[in-house]
């Protein structure tokens, strides 16, 4: 029916809804991640050394390497998104599927990471942690958490595109890649903040 | 009737004021109060008008205005300045009476402690000095326990006079009367309603709290922060007593800690408490 | 859901849209449609549920406070063992009463008036007033209900756990709700408390961007932003505060979920000296700060879509434009602004530092002055009307006339100074009330009795519905109008026994007089439940626009179907062109074609050339 | 879609590179830029602000390139904005958090 009258017509902004609908729920989730932070700063602050101690134990190098896989996997997606609007089927799959070893690599990453940390007897909670560790299993388990959640659709895309008509929405595809450049832009954040700028001046403390 | 119209004369149902900046309080109070009723009246006032004045009747029609940016202005600027000034009218009562810079020289300090659910008051004893505990020493936090909550080293010769009371304190009065306060659980909040003063007290941090009472009496101690089942029994009373009452009960608390001092001869444990009372026991 | 109920039976031929749909299995019309309409009515029925509970812990709340140790009449001997200091005595314990108070509050916000203000009339107003089909992502739509009365459920499943309900406040303070005295990974209340504010929060946000993206996208051919109701505005500014709010308070739930469960120490400093296994490390202090950033713009999430509903219904009934139409979209941008500034207020007595006390009480005073603009414009709308005392008018005046009140006795409070005595006493409960019932919720009432028409193809009965009102208006400022007082006196809010204390021994007969107005309050909504039932079946047929109004949901048939509108919606003006000068009608509906010019701030309906000229110079 | 700006693969790659510089930046300063313990909190600022800086320049690169907010409606960069601004609000003042009058 409503065809027939001009009630759907395109959208206003020119940017299709769920595009809009996924920068909000960006939008939302920058805030969510900015309360983990803003506790992280404050924490950190007032526990200077624990905090120190807890990001020396931490394996930076690692964390290195997934930070090259999370950026190279968003420019595989930014490509796979060009080539599917340029209709190069055979592209898309190929960076798509790039992406999608990228988010596999990473997490494979972190779980070589999590089950040291693990050996380690460091667990989020419990007797024997710190809230460092507290503050890394949590923002970077959700980081993962969202990792996962963003190649769930992604393979399905994929499995898709080799289906005869191929993977026909670009527009999904663009707007999960916004998704999962956020993604990275949360690592860009979490890898400085947990790795890197805790210095440990050992026991004589930074304050 | 008159009983009535009490409910509208609010500043009438606060309790008894024993504080010196107390009344300060009040009466700010009264100012948004009194500015409360004339924009009450106003508002209501204007409202009532217009709905009788304009209500539907046969043949009267709407005025079609969309509104005038010059009122808007006005009706925006004239509350921002009321209100601004409202604000910094207020603020040099907050500053007094929390700012840390400007609390008093302390004639009496004391410690307290919230805990589900009482208070435990702290004294300096016979020498005006606290000994190592976990207010004057920060790493002396891991001695608390719930028989030593305020983590008392019991090896410090200075702290060998401190004593405890619990569910009651005494103060002189007209003296700048300094409470340092905690918590050795959750949040509690130390309510001196007839003092006007309230402040959270959190564990791990000593709050700063301040007052002076001019009137000597019996009160009572609440706590406002919701802390548990218990929370509405969390009372404690207070005594302001003169000058020399207050001396003379020093005295008496300072003989009572040597003699429970000396009857524990070498056992090392922390400051007795003195003098307990469950004013709210059930 | 008894959604079945509610479909008129001769509404058919009026449901334009049904007949070129496929006939949907009843599961996908009523209970998971995507139909935004289903959707609004699926909150009302849930939220309204949970509103006779959220009242039923309100009254054995007050019950206590007016007869301490006095059994509760009638249920008083049924009530579970654990609630009662000893069975069968109907006398409920202090714990319970923490939970009751927690679980009263928790329930009013969370399940009650944001599903109400920003679920209900976000998902029945959006679509329909900006003249289009549905929402933009409508199965996204479905699941922000969706995950409502599960959330509601696990929230209620807290009395199963060993602890029972959580009993921390609504505002769950830790340590206290951190503590649970259990080892790890037990649930209790608590934990459950949080999984459900995780959920509800999550639904808000699945429906804000939604409603967002469905503002920008979806307009009516030529309606441009500022044609759009207030009601649209306000939803639409409110979305934008539960974007960008709700997943603060997201952040700080898991951060205490761990805490809660896993023994963290996110919010536990150390030397706990009753729970000595936590290692410490965290603020108490950081958990208020980052929930207020949150629970503050929620307390206008509350109210702002009501501000909305009550312009558009004092617009109508006065049948007058809305006085500075513009002024209002500002004031409430300004109000959704710098409520993300003045989170701190609640907190002037925590510990917080009090330097930035004073800075909290400057901005919490300005929130006041885009409110002040509210209040006046909706004074001058009335000015010069001619005003229709229907029941939504009635309920639209009763909010601005409370609002004031609570407005007001919420400047007291932002003196820091002044807070010093009242924070946490029955001052502030009064204040809550003050704004959420008589403001929010009033609010509610205008918006219910003003489209309930368009809802159900149906008139609520006017008659009862002023008897409705005016029981409300009374038993709801006996009952907390004393409220004031009682702060005054200095009686400490979420005690579970006043009469411990002996300066609070005087106010027993004031809990009474309240508690006694408090069950009228409750006894006085069953007429409105009355009257909805009654309505549905039996009410008179309304027409499409029973009340002459302007606003495009208007247009669409008087029980609209899936895709609303059978006609093209093109928008010519503004939404509050009421009495036009050279119109015989009192109202100029928006999708109405015509000319005008402006002038002098009047609307002057002209003929083409003349608007072509422009004499006067178009506004 | 809708807008094409043409073969944006060059800027996509300098985008990549970008990043990739910036990150080992970011790991060497963190690594060699000891600043004495004695600067106390101003080292710890300075150190900290280097990282900070650095990964806003990234986050920048990602958002106006990579998801195309360069391009885009200015509603989106609202999106973008109002919560950066209060992240610094929140996190500005929560840092006045630990009061240090009560530390004692
Ligand atoms: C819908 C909900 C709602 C709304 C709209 C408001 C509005 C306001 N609130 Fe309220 N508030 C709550 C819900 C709400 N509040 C709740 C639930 C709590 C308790 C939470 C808890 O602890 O459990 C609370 C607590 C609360 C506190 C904390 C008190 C304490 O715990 O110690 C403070 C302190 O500043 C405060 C202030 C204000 C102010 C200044 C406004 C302003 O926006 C009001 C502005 C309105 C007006 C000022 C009136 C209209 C204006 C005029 C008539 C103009 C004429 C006036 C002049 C020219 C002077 N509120
Ligand atoms: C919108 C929110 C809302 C509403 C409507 C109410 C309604 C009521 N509240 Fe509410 N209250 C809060 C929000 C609300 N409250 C909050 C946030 C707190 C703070 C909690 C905390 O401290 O953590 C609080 C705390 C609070 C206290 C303080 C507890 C304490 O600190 O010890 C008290 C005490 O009297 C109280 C009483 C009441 C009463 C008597 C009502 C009455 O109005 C209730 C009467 C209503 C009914 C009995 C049911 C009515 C509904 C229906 C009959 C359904 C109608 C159905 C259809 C239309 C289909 N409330
Ligand atoms: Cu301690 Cu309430
Ligand atoms: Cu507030």
């Amino acid at each position: 029916m409503s065809s027939a009258l001009n009630l759907s017509h395109e959208p206003v902004t020119k940017i299709p809804h769920g595009k809009l609908v996924m920068w909000a729920f960006l939008a939302s989730e920058l805030m969510f991640f900015s309360g983990f932070f803003g506790a992280f700063i404050v924490l950190r602050n007032a526990n200077y050394d624990t905090f120190g101690q807890g990001s020396a134990l931490l394996s930076w190098p690692l964390a290195l390497v997934n930070t090259f896989i999370l950026i190279g996997s968003s420019l595989t997606m930014a490509m796979c998104i060009y080539h599917l609007e340029r209709k190069n089927n055979r592209f898309f799959q190929l960076f798509l599927g790039l992406t999608i070893l990228g988010g596999f690599g990473f997490l494979i990453v972190k779980f070589i990471e999590y089950s040291s940390k693990f050996e380690h007897g460091l667990f989020p909670g419990q007797e024997h942690h710190t809230l460092f560790f507290s503050f890394y299993f949590m923002m970077t388990g959700f980081h993962a958490i969202h990792v996962i959640a963003g190649m769930i659709p992604m393979s399905f895309m994929w499995f898709k595109s080799f289906t005869k008509k191929g993977y026909p929405y670009p527009v999904k595809v663009e707007t999960l890649g916004l998704y999962w450049h956020f993604v990275d832009l949360m690592w860009i954040f979490i890898f400085p903040a947990l790795y890197l700028m805790i210095p440990y001046h050992g026991a004589i403390g930074g304050h | 009737m008159g009983d009535i119209f009490k409910v509208f004369n609010m500043m009438a149902w606060f309790p008894e004021n024993v504080s010196t900046f107390g009344a300060e309080l009040d009466n700010l109070f009264g100012v948004i109060y009194y500015l409360s009723v004339v924009i009450f009246f106003l508002t209501f006032g204007i409202m009532g008008y217009f709905l009788i004045k304009y209500r539907h009747k046969e043949g009267r029609k709407g005025y079609n205005y969309h509104g005038n940016n010059i009122v808007e202005l006005t009706w925006t600027i004239l509350p921002t300045i009321l209100f601004a000034g409202l604000g910094l009218y207020t603020d040099s009562a907050w500053a007094e009476t929390k700012y840390s810079h400007k609390v008093p020289v302390a004639d009496v300090e004391i410690l307290v402690l919230g805990k589900q659910f009482g208070w435990y008051a702290m004294y300096p004893g016979a020498d005006g000095k606290f000994g190592r505990n976990a207010y004057t020493d920060r790493s002396a936090r891991h001695l608390m326990s719930t028989t030593n909550p305020f983590g008392i080293d019991s090896t410090d010769e200075a702290g060998m006079d401190d004593f405890v009371t619990e569910n009651q304190f005494k103060i002189p009065v007209n003296s700048n009367v300094v409470v340092r306060g905690s918590s050795i659980d959750v949040l509690h909040s130390f309510f001196l309603p007839h003092m006007r003063v309230k402040q959270d007290v959190i564990p791990g941090l000593w709050m700063k709290i301040w007052f002076n009472a001019f009137k000597t009496g019996n009160y009572e101690l609440a706590c406002a922060e919701l802390c548990g089942g218990g929370h509405y029994s969390m009372r404690a009373e207070y005594e302001i007593l003169s000058k020399s009452g207050y001396d003379k009960w020093l005295d008496q608390k300072n003989s009572d800690v040597k003699q429970l001092r000396m009857m524990s001869a070498g056992t090392t444990e922390p400051a007795p408490i003195v003098e307990e009372s469950h004013p709210a026991s059930h | 859901m008894s959604e079945t109920s509610v479909v008129t039976p001769d509404s058919g031929t009026m449901d334009v849209g049904h007949h070129d749909h496929h006939e949907l299995p009843w599961y996908r019309k009523y209970l998971f449609s995507t139909d935004h309409k289903v959707i609004a009515k699926q909150f009302m029925i849930a939220a309204l549920f949970f509103m006779f509970v959220g009242g039923a812990f309100a009254l054995f709340i007050r019950w206590q406070l007016a007869y301490p140790g006095k059994p509760i009449p009638v249920i008083g001997s049924i009530l579970p063992a654990s609630w009662v200091t000893e069975p069968m005595s109907g006398v409920i314990t202090p714990e319970f009463f923490t939970q009751l108070l927690t679980m009263h509050g928790s329930v009013m916000i969370f399940l009650v008036i944001i599903p109400l203000a920003a679920g209900m009339f976000g998902n029945f107003c959006i679509p329909l007033m900006i003249g289009t089909d549905d929402m933009a992502l409508p199965r996204l739509n479905m699941w922000s209900f969706w995950l409502v009365p599960p959330a509601g459920l696990i929230m209620m499943a807290g009395f199963y756990t060993e602890t029972g309900y959580a009993a921390a406040g609504w505002t769950s303070y830790p340590p206290l709700s951190a503590l649970t005295g259990l080892p790890v990974f037990t649930i209790s209340g608590q934990t459950l408390w949080l999984i459900a504010l995780f959920m509800i929060g999550f639904s808000s946000i699945m429906g804000a961007v939604n409603y967002v993206t469905t503002i920008m996208n979806k307009r009516a051919k030529g309606m441009k932003l500022f044609d759009m109701p207030l009601t649209v505005w306000a939803l639409f500014i409110t979305a934008i505060i539960i974007t960008l709010g709700t997943p603060v308070l997201a952040a700080a739930l898991t951060m205490l979920f761990m805490d809660n469960f896993l023994h963290t120490s996110f919010f536990l400093p150390d030397s706990l000296v009753t729970s000595s296994h936590y290692a410490g490390g965290g603020q108490p202090v950081l958990w208020q700060h980052i929930f207020w950033f949150y629970s503050h713009p929620a307390v206008y999430i509350m109210i702002l879509p009501l501000m909305g509903v009550v312009s558009d219904v004092l617009a109508t009934f006065s049948r007058k434009p809305i006085y500075g139409y513009k002024a209002m979209v500002f004031a409430l941008s300004g109000i959704a602004f710098l409520g993300f500034i003045v989170w701190g207020h609640h907190m002037f007595q925590s510990g917080m530092n009090p330097l930035l006390g004073t800075t909290f009480v400057l901005s919490t005073i300005v929130i006041a002055v885009p409110s002040s603009i509210k209040v006046f414009n909706w004074l001058g709308t009335l000015w010069r009307g001619d005003i229709r005392f229907t029941s939504a008018m009635l309920s639209g005046l009763a909010f601005v006339s409370m609002f004031i009140i609570g407005g007001l006795s919420g400047v007291f409070m932002a003196s820091a100074a002044v807070d010093i005595f009242i924070h946490d006493t029955y001052f502030i409960v009064a204040h809550i009330h003050y704004v959420l019932f008589g403001g929010s919720l009033f609010g509610i009432f205008a918006g219910i009795y003003y489209w309930f028409p368009k809802m159900y193809g149906r008139m609520l009965n006017e008659t009862w519905g002023r008897r409705h009102l005016f029981w409300t208006f009374i038993a709801f400022n006996c009952t907390f109008f004393p409220m004031h007082v009682l702060g005054l006196a200095g009686h400490m809010r979420r005690i579970y026994d006043p009469n411990v204390y002996d300066f609070l021994k005087g106010l027993s007969g004031l809990n009474e007089f309240i508690t006694i107005s408090a069950i009228v309050l409750g006894f006085a909504q069953l007429i409105l439940v009355a009257n909805i039932f009654h309505s549905l079946i039996w009410g008179k047929k309304a027409g499409r626009n029973p009340w002459n109004a302007n606003t495009l949901e208007w247009a669409a048939p008087e029980h609209p179907g899936h895709g609303n509108f059978d006609t093209d919606i093109t928008v010519y003006r503004g939404p509050y062109e009421f009495c036009v000068e050279g119109r015989e009608l009192d109202y100029w509906p928006q999708w109405e074609p015509g000319e005008s010019i402006s002038v002098h701030h009047h609307t002057i309906a002209v003929s083409k050339e003349e608007s072509e000229n422009k004499v006067f110079g178009a506004h | 879609m809708g807008h094409d700006h043409g073969n944006v693969i060059p800027s996509y790659m300098k985008v990549f590179y970008t990043l990739c510089t910036l990150t080992v930046l970011t790991v060497v300063a963190a690594k060699s830029l000891h600043f004495p313990a004695s600067w106390g909190t101003p080292g710890d600022i300075l150190h900290v602000s280097i990282g900070v800086i650095i990964a806003v320049i990234k986050v920048i690169a990602v958002m106006y390139i990579f998801m195309h907010l360069k391009f885009d409606h200015p509603f989106l960069r609202f999106l973008v904005y109002v919560p950066a601004f209060l992240f610094v609000v929140l996190t500005f003042a929560l840092n006045f958090l630990e009061s240090w009058d009560y530390i004692h």
